[in-house]
């Protein structure tokens, strides 16, 4: 059936359907079960992709995660994921894949020019130059150098595919699915707790399916099959295959992605490509078995050269014989099992082992005592040079060469709280060292490297884990062999030996950064970018280390661990943000008056997660100052309405209500008569304005209080800490109502006229003047709230229903309304309104104003003690002369004033040192005919009346200003009290 | 009476989508009470006169077509269906007087039942509530896509959410995004 | 040695044999004139210009551990004069000016790219307040320009203009802003330090501080005592825990900063980009590696390492603004430890102990401030006077209320 | 991180929002003479300590209760959480 020519029988694939994918426009055929890697060895394709730096070709270097050279461009169009690793890209039909990070072609890359250059391109080498002339860089050096630089191309269109995300909680997270993991899950499972299984590969199994070992009398592979079919049959264990575990955060909780659409031809509509996890585990077990590490020797990245285990991997669980002539280059035992596997799939195999002791063999040949020491073969491995114990040379002809130096237990996840692996010299690796609280570590992970060891350790870990002590599973037999290693880094001699495939640092690197007086280990990674690829250094750091190590004549624990970062391997940032995106960045609040307000076509703004209405435009109206000038001049000479429901309310009750609001406000409260209103300044303990509002005492222990749209959450926090943290004894209850009451404002002089219709209650002047509240009915019995106060200037109340009925309140308003031609007027109006009036709002409190810049000093009570009171007294914030609210008006009254220029003193220079304040908000009036403006300005209630010089050089504008009072309009407040 | 009628937040939207059912309710009416300083063990007494007993903390106590549950210490949340929208917090207050405070959140809050099989599928897409482990009539509060909302479990693979009523569209949004995710 | 193109080839054509350590390792001398604690950024800049441009001798670096090991080899290396006040601006345009001279100074290319910053605008309010910013650069002698969202949409077209949470509405840029190679500037003052005679003493923590009559008279260490004339102390996220051996509490809280690069791409985003209504921003390194971050988590931490919500926070503005970026990958995140200052403005001042000094507070803004924070530390150090551009930067000045509050936070250091 | 709630047990920390040191509980007598003083050591000056570090955390998303938390500023764990109502009137605080 398989036709593709390095295809072998058997493996955990299904020869049975064939897949179609395409690769740099060519087309092959794989297996379910393939990789994209795994398929195209299979057809014969070694050369995948080119280095970071030299351009150099490579192919495959692994079978898994820890991949740093086969990166392609997935899928097309906007669905093109640059850098993926064709060793975990799982096959599926109509999978289309391209090379990256070349111009030309992937055999003819026209950077490879770079390799020419190499010797001048060393480790730092932009430190010393580039620094003449200066203005270069960025014209020249810059973009040559970004250009050459990247790895993918982004397809620079919105990402097509969707997230999730979501929360799980277990007793014991398992971390991969190999021996010790299935061991742990299944110890775990039969104790009744709650489990998560999870492995980043798409067949569970782990190192068992790339292994020809027995375990009790199954194949590996068998065996695993077997204990996930058990595992599935428990209600209380979750299998999570595609699952990367990418991080170990505080307390327990850790991230994890589930790919759930990456192996589809074409993601299901609604469905997610992805879920990002959070997982709150209990206790965890790691069991992430080890990788393998190379050896450096010369022209060790040529493409066919990879990891022992990688053509083992190929060869037992793909089917795919990468070369029918393989060399392995190890210095252990296990290396050795490669050569076996091989051998029994028909490969004619070599080994090469550099321990002059090493294990002989009946089936293949091994060369003990000798080293790689070579290399050629220009897009793809054709020979290998070995120097025989005896010094002689012998060139060997092949297509894929094993290397193996050793085994890295997987301690990625033990690191993510910055604990430090330890060295064992026993294995000549690091092991764990400090973990996160609640993480044991099982199997390869912990060093426990026998199939033996990493099931016995499985079953151990969960059960310290949960506590266990009975009924715990038996221990299959398998091997249990020790570890026989002799330490061996690179070939000595060798300069152009690659220890970071993919950022291409070499030994020579090393040796220069040493030189150069780099030696810590971070000092290592940062100047020459050892580890700082994409794979994050998983089977080269060690490498860099052991070198650095025998440069500085240390033991290679003296030199010290870089320790790895979150996430174990790189994650979408799609995927961290699940459905936050786009239009759903946040989600909206709607006003009680929304759907109306539709219906009217008015214009929304954003506030905060507000919608509210900005204007509503009216046919004939062609730009926005139209429809707001028209609405402000509506309700001043007669009457408007404004949802103002985004204001916080909140519910302040008790028998020391009052005592309480006397403590966050700096003015008085404690005196306010039941049914009336007053406006209060709250300050932060620093002595700067934090929030106005009002507070209207409806019982002698019943306050509303109003916020800013902007502060409400926050004022709710701040009175929750004053009253639990400063004043516990106080009988006070707060609680939010901003949501549960509709409110409008009604302002004009028609106001009372509209809604004396519609209130039950009497409400003439003398019945309820300026500042009174009062519980009312309206429409022939809904309860309702009455509050007279302006923000306008104009007579006006407002007035507040059970939100549900909102909707219907606004309908009735302006129903009754229209004899008086009532508006709807937006945020732009009520903005324009309270500029005229000279009402201080965000832009005034912008967070560094107090209470006298706001002109409101007086407020500040010193009769009581309020937050804030002692430090709004500091000298620096009662300079003479220091900044006062006041208005600006243009001299020349076609002038526009705009919010954000500066004043300067009309004669005098421009410039930082004789700033003199800043305008603040502005606006036409529509009410004056002319702009105007709120401003801080340096003594500025002593300056009224001065002419200034008002200039914006960001928008181009100087011009002559005014200083006037800051009530435009009203100064004397009259219209609100009629 | 009044003549003003009220207008459902989701105007009664309801949604199947695979196994989930959604259905907004419009029939609760909902009033916060905290109890006075020195006054909690009276509170617990009237609470257990109105629900036969007081809920205590995470908890939902339903009886007849009222039910309550706990929202803070010494905070509570009572809610009965009613179609009238009658002055529930002016009758609860009167019936706790001094000993607490009481205030009115029938506008407050937008009324959504979730139910299904998947129910439990479909929460940990959305929040952090450990569903499967809570138990019936239980209560948690919980952001669920930035808004908080309260999760209470009145019946096996059913739940009631509460939400901030402004944010009812943005909710019933994310309700329904979930329910076709696991769809 | 003189770093040139013509060093490199002569080098190369030597095999490389030829390239000497980039700064000396020298035993401690018993005593300096000035002793800075801390091989950071600032540090090792304060200990340039002390011996450059102050002609300053007898002065040593102490580092715990590796220079460049703390948040000048753990930011996002951006650098921008964008302030609104007076007390902060001239400072950060004066470390401006210096950063455009750097490479020069120092004879190490630390990639000093001025491609530009910008900040997002989203409403009239943040309008309102970014033009009197702008303002205020410029009547400084800072470079703005406002710009409208076509322009923006022209430099950077997968900008999400047409399906956004909060609409853009245009931007304030600085086309001087931009980045550095930030491991670079370390090993640059460092190398030019040493080259000035300056001791570079790595592995040498210091355990306490000798205070005589009111008067420090140098260092405890690892590495044993050290006498000084006179000790400045320049270690960011540890300030308080420095200050504390002194008796000192400090207006500052640490905090943890995340940061995060994406893997490898092709160039994408050319300058600096700030999303106005999140938490986010980003820029691309040489190497093609997205860098970006957003808010500080939030709790005080020593620990240089964060959690999910910030991660998930930083992406989610991320796709507010970039839909395109869903399918590039985050590679890697860690944490700096940031020293949080009451009013997010630094302090380079002298203490009351006589011959200490103190430099920090720095908050997230330490990387920019780099040259003009060294500058100006050296001056104060070597002449007892404050520089002109930082002569705000003091300890009183809470106590007499004159905060340089940029955000208008008050007294949370978190929220700066 | 995970906050272990006294009554709700343990949850996320996201549910929460950090002020800062708990000493902000301790808030000076207005009254005395160096009030002024008194006043800027409470709003400005932190131990800020790189170890047990006692801070304020609101439950916003949950029962709106302020908590002491004792944590570890270098470790991240948190070994004691109270309520801050609590802590208050046992340092004193009342009306």
């Amino acid at each position: 059936m398989s036709s593709a020519k390095n295809r072998l029988t058997g493996g955990q694939i299904d020869h049975s359907q064939s897949l179609n994918f395409s690769f740099d426009g060519r087309r092959y055929t794989g297996h379910p079960g393939d990789t994209l890697a795994s398929a195209l060895l299979a057809n014969g394709v070694r050369l995948m992709g080119r280095s970071f730096k030299y351009h150099r070709p490579r192919g495959p270097f692994s079978a898994g995660s820890q991949e740093p050279n086969a990166l392609v461009e997935l899928r097309n169009g906007a669905l093109r994921e640059p850098n993926t690793r064709a060793t975990t890209a799982e096959l599926f039909d109509g999978l289309s894949a391209t090379s990256q990070n070349r111009i030309g072609s992937l055999k003819f890359d026209v950077l490879a020019v770079n390799d020419l250059m190499s010797n001048f391109l060393t480790a730092g080498f932009y430190y010393k130059t580039f620094m003449w002339p200066a203005a270069f860089w960025e014209k020249l050096y810059e973009p040559v150098i970004r250009r050459a630089a990247g790895l993918g191309a982004m397809s620079e269109k919105d990402d097509p595919d969707v997230y999730d995300k979501g929360f799980l909680h277990c007793d014991l997270l398992v971390i991969g699915s190999g021996p010790s993991g299935l061991m742990a899950a299944l110890t775990a499972a039969r104790s009744g707790a709650d489990v998560i299984l999870a492995d980043e590969d798409f067949k569970l199994g782990g190192q068992l399916n790339s292994e020809t070992l027995t375990i009790a009398d199954q194949s590996g592979a068998d065996w695993a099959a077997a204990t996930v079919a058990e595992l599935a049959t428990y209600p209380n264990v979750r299998l999570m295959p595609r699952t990367t575990v990418i991080g170990a955060f505080d307390h327990g909780i850790y991230g994890a992605v589930e790919r759930l659409g990456d192996h589809l031809s074409v993601s299901e509509a609604d469905k997610p490509r992805q879920i990002l996890w959070r997982i709150y585990a209990g206790k965890t077990v790691l069991a992430a078995g080890a990788i393998e590490r190379p050896i450096a020797f010369e022209n060790n990245d040529r493409p066919g050269i990879m990891l022992a285990s990688a053509l083992r991997s190929y060869a037992n669980r793909f089917a795919v014989a990468v070369d029918q002539r393989a060399v392995v280059f190890a210095n252990n035992d296990d290396a050795h099992r490669t050569a076996q596997d091989l051998h029994a799939k028909g490969v004619q195999v070599i080994v090469v082992d550099v321990r002059p002791d090493a294990p002989m063999s009946m089936d293949f040949e091994v060369l003990r005592g000798a080293q790689v020491i070579n290399t050629t073969g220009r897009l793809g491995l054709r020979f290998v040079d070995v120097q025989l114990q005896d010094g002689s040379t012998r060139i060997i002809e092949c297509g894929a060469l094993g290397v193996s130096g050793g085994w890295n237990p997987n301690v990625h996840l033990t690191c993510h709280q910055r604990g430090r692996p330890v060295w064992n010299a026993q294995q000549q690796a690091f092991v764990p060292g400090d973990m996160p609280a609640g993480m044991l570590v099982a199997g390869a992970a912990a060093g426990a490297m026998s199939t033996y060891d990493a099931l016995a350790t499985g079953v151990t870990a969960a059960a310290q884990a949960l506590d266990l002590s009975a009924n715990l599973p038996d221990v299959p037999a398998a091997e249990n062999a020790p570890v026989e290693i002799t330490p061996f880094w690179y070939v000595q001699g060798a300069s152009r030996a690659w220890v970071d495939q993919q950022n291409d640092v070499t030994v020579k690197d090393v040796k220069l950064s040493h030189q150069e007086g780099f030696r810590s280990v971070e000092h290592l990674k940062r100047y020459t970018t050892l580890g700082m690829a994409t794979d994050q250094g998983k089977t080269s750091n060690l490498l860099g280390m052991a070198i650095m190590a025998e440069l500085e004549d240390k033991p290679i624990e003296a030199v010290g661990t870089t320790i790895f970062r979150p996430p174990y391997t790189p994650v979408a940032i799609g995927a961290f943000a699940g459905r936050h995106r786009e239009q759903e960045f946040h989600p909206k609040r709607l006003t009680p008056s929304h759907k109306w307000a539709e219906e009217q076509g008015a214009v929304f703004v954003e506030v905060g997660n507000w919608m509210r209405a900005q204007w509503y435009p009216r046919s004939g109206e062609t730009t926005w100052r139209d429809s707001v000038d028209r609405e402000v001049l509506a309700t001043r000479n007669s009457v408007g309405v404004c949802d103002v429901t985004t204001l916080g309310k909140i519910d302040v009750q008790g028998s020391d209500a009052a005592a309480f609001l006397n403590k966050v406000y700096c003015n008085g409260f404690a005196k306010l008569a039941v049914g009336k209103v007053r406006y209060g300044v709250m300050l932060r303990e620093d002595g700067i304005a934090k929030d106005d509002g009002t507070a209207a005492r409806l019982a002698e222990d019943h306050f509303v209080v109003t916020t800013t749209t902007a502060n409400a959450v926050s004022v709710y926090r701040h009175m929750e800490f004053v009253h639990q943290c400063l004043c516990p004894d106080m009988d006070v209850q707060m609680i939010s109502t901003t949501d549960a009451w509709a409110q409008f404002s009604v302002a004009g002089p028609n106001s009372r006229h509209v809604l004396q219709k519609i209130v039950d209650q009497d409400i003439s002047n003398d019945a309820f003047p300026f500042m009174a509240c009062a519980n009312i009915t309206i429409c022939g019995g809904l309860r309702a709230r009455l509050f007279r106060i302006s923000f306008s200037g104009e007579l006006a109340y407002e007035i507040a229903v059970p939100t549900a009925y909102g909707d219907a309140l606004i309908r009735r308003l302006m129903e009754v309304g229209a004899d008086y031609d009532i508006s709807p007027y937006g945020t732009e109006a009520l903005s324009v309104m309270r500029i005229e009036k000279g009402h201080a709002a965000g832009n005034e409190l912008n967070g560094t104003t107090t209470a006298q810049n706001l002109g409101l000093g007086r407020m500040v009570s010193t009769k009581k003690d309020s937050i804030g009171a002692v430090l709004s007294r500091r000298e620096g914030l009662n300079a003479p002369g220091d900044l006062r609210q006041v208005g600006i008006k243009p001299v020349n009254l076609d002038d526009k004033v705009p919010a954000g220029a500066h004043l300067m003193n009309a004669q005098g220079p421009v410039d930082a040192t004789h700033d003199q304040g800043y305008v603040t908000s502005a606006c036409f009036s529509p009410t004056l005919g002319h702009h105007i403006g709120l401003g801080f300005v340096k003594d500025g209630a002593n300056r009224l009346g001065e002419t200034l010089r008002l200039v914006s050089p960001l928008t181009d504008v100087d011009i002559t200003v005014e200083l006037c009072s800051p009530h435009f309009v009203d100064p004397e407040g009259e219209r609100l009290r009629v | 009476m009044s003549d003003l009628k009220p207008l459902p937040s989701l105007n009664m939207a309801s949604a199947t989508i695979g196994a989930i059912q959604i259905q907004e309710r419009t029939d609760l009416e909902l009033a916060s009470v905290a109890a006075r300083r020195g006054h909690k063990a009276d509170c617990v007494t009237q609470l257990e006169i109105l629900l036969g007993r007081a809920p205590d903390i995470g908890q939902v106590v339903t009886h007849d077509d009222q039910f309550g549950f706990w929202v803070g210490r010494h905070q509570w949340m009572l809610c009965c269906s009613s179609q009238s929208f009658s002055d529930l917090a002016s009758d609860v207050k009167a019936e706790f007087r001094d000993t607490a405070s009481v205030t009115e959140q029938s506008g407050g809050w937008v009324a959504l039942d979730v139910s299904g099989s998947t129910v439990c599928d479909m929460m940990e897409r959305l929040c952090n509530v450990p569903l499967r482990k809570l138990g019936s009539h239980q209560v948690q509060r919980t952001m669920i896509h930035q808004m908080n909302c309260f999760a209470l479990t009145l019946a096996p693979e059913a739940l009631l959410i509460l939400g901030p009523r402004s944010s009812a569209a943005s909710l019933y949004h994310a309700l329904t995004v979930a329910a076709r995710s696991i769809a | 040695m003189k770093y040139s193109a013509f060093q490199v080839i002569k080098q190369a054509l030597r095999g490389h044999k030829g390239w000497i350590p980039a700064w000396r390792d020298p035993e401690p001398a018993n005593h300096y004139d000035i002793v800075i604690i801390g091989g950071g950024g600032h540090g090792l800049a304060c200990a340039h210009y002390l011996a450059k441009t102050f002609k300053q001798k007898r002065i040593a670096v102490l580092e715990k551990g590796w220079i460049g090991g703390g948040n000048v080899g753990r930011n996002t290396t951006i650098i921008r004069s964008n302030y609104l006040l007076d007390g902060n601006e001239p400072f950060y345009e004066f470390s401006l000016k210096l950063w455009e001279g750097l490479e020069q100074d120092l004879n190490y290319n630390a990639m000093v790219s001025q491609r530009g910053i910008l900040n997002l605008i989203h409403s009239d309010g943040q309008r309102d307040a970014f033009i009197r910013r702008g303002n205020a650069m410029i009547l400084n002698g800072a470079d703005a320009d406002l710009m409208s969202t076509e322009q923006i949409k022209r430099k950077y077209p997968f900008l999400n203009t047409d399906n956004a949470r909060f609409p853009i509405q245009g931007g304030l840029a600085q086309h001087r802003g931009g980045t550095v190679r930030h491991d670079a500037v370390a090993w640059g003052y460092a190398r030019s330090a040493d080259q000035h005679g300056v001791d570079i003493i790595q592995n040498c923590e210091v355990t306490g501080f000798r205070i005589e009559n009111g008067t420090c008279t140098g260092v405890e260490t690892t590495r044993g005592f050290i006498g000084a004339t006179k000790v400045g102390c320049a270690v960011a996220g540890s300030s308080s825990r420095l200050m504390s051996k002194a008796g000192m509490r400090l207006p500052i809280e640490s905090h943890v900063l995340q940061a995060f690069v994406s893997e490898g791409l092709k160039p994408v985003i050319p300058g600096v980009i700030t999303f106005g209504a999140g938490h986010f921003y980003c820029s691309q390194s040489d190497k093609g590696g997205l860098v970006f971050g957003g808010d500080i988590d939030g709790y005080n931490s020593y620990a240089q390492r964060g959690n999910l919500p910030v991660v998930e926070d930083v992406c989610e503005g991320a796709m507010a603004i970039f839909p395109m970026l869903g399918r590039a990958r985050l590679l890697r995140m860690w944490g700096g430890i940031m020293d949080m200052s009451m009013d997010g403005s630094p302090i380079i001042d002298r203490t009351h102990i006589k011959g200490l000094y103190f430099n920090g507070g720095w908050c997230y803004g330490g990387f920019k401030a780099t040259p003009a924070s060294g500058y100006a530390f050296a001056h104060l150090l070597a002449t007892d006077t404050p520089h002109p551009t930082a002569t705000a930067y003091r300890f009183d000045r809470f106590e007499k209320g004159l905060m340089i509050d940029e955000k208008g936070m008050g007294n949370q250091p978190n929220l700066h | 991180m995970i906050i272990d709630h006294p009554l709700l047990g343990p949850r996320d920390a996201s549910e929460f929002v950090y002020l800062g040191d708990a000493s902000l509980i301790d808030r000076p007598n207005p009254d005395t003479e160096d009030a002024s003083h008194a006043f800027y050591e409470y709003a400005y000056l932190r131990d800020n300590p790189a170890g047990l570090h006692r801070e304020l955390w609101f439950h916003e998303a949950g029962d709106r209760s302020w908590l002491v938390v004792t944590r570890n500023t270098e470790t991240h764990e948190i070994t004691k959480v109270e309520f801050a109502k609590d802590v208050a009137r046992l340092a004193g605080r009342s009306l």
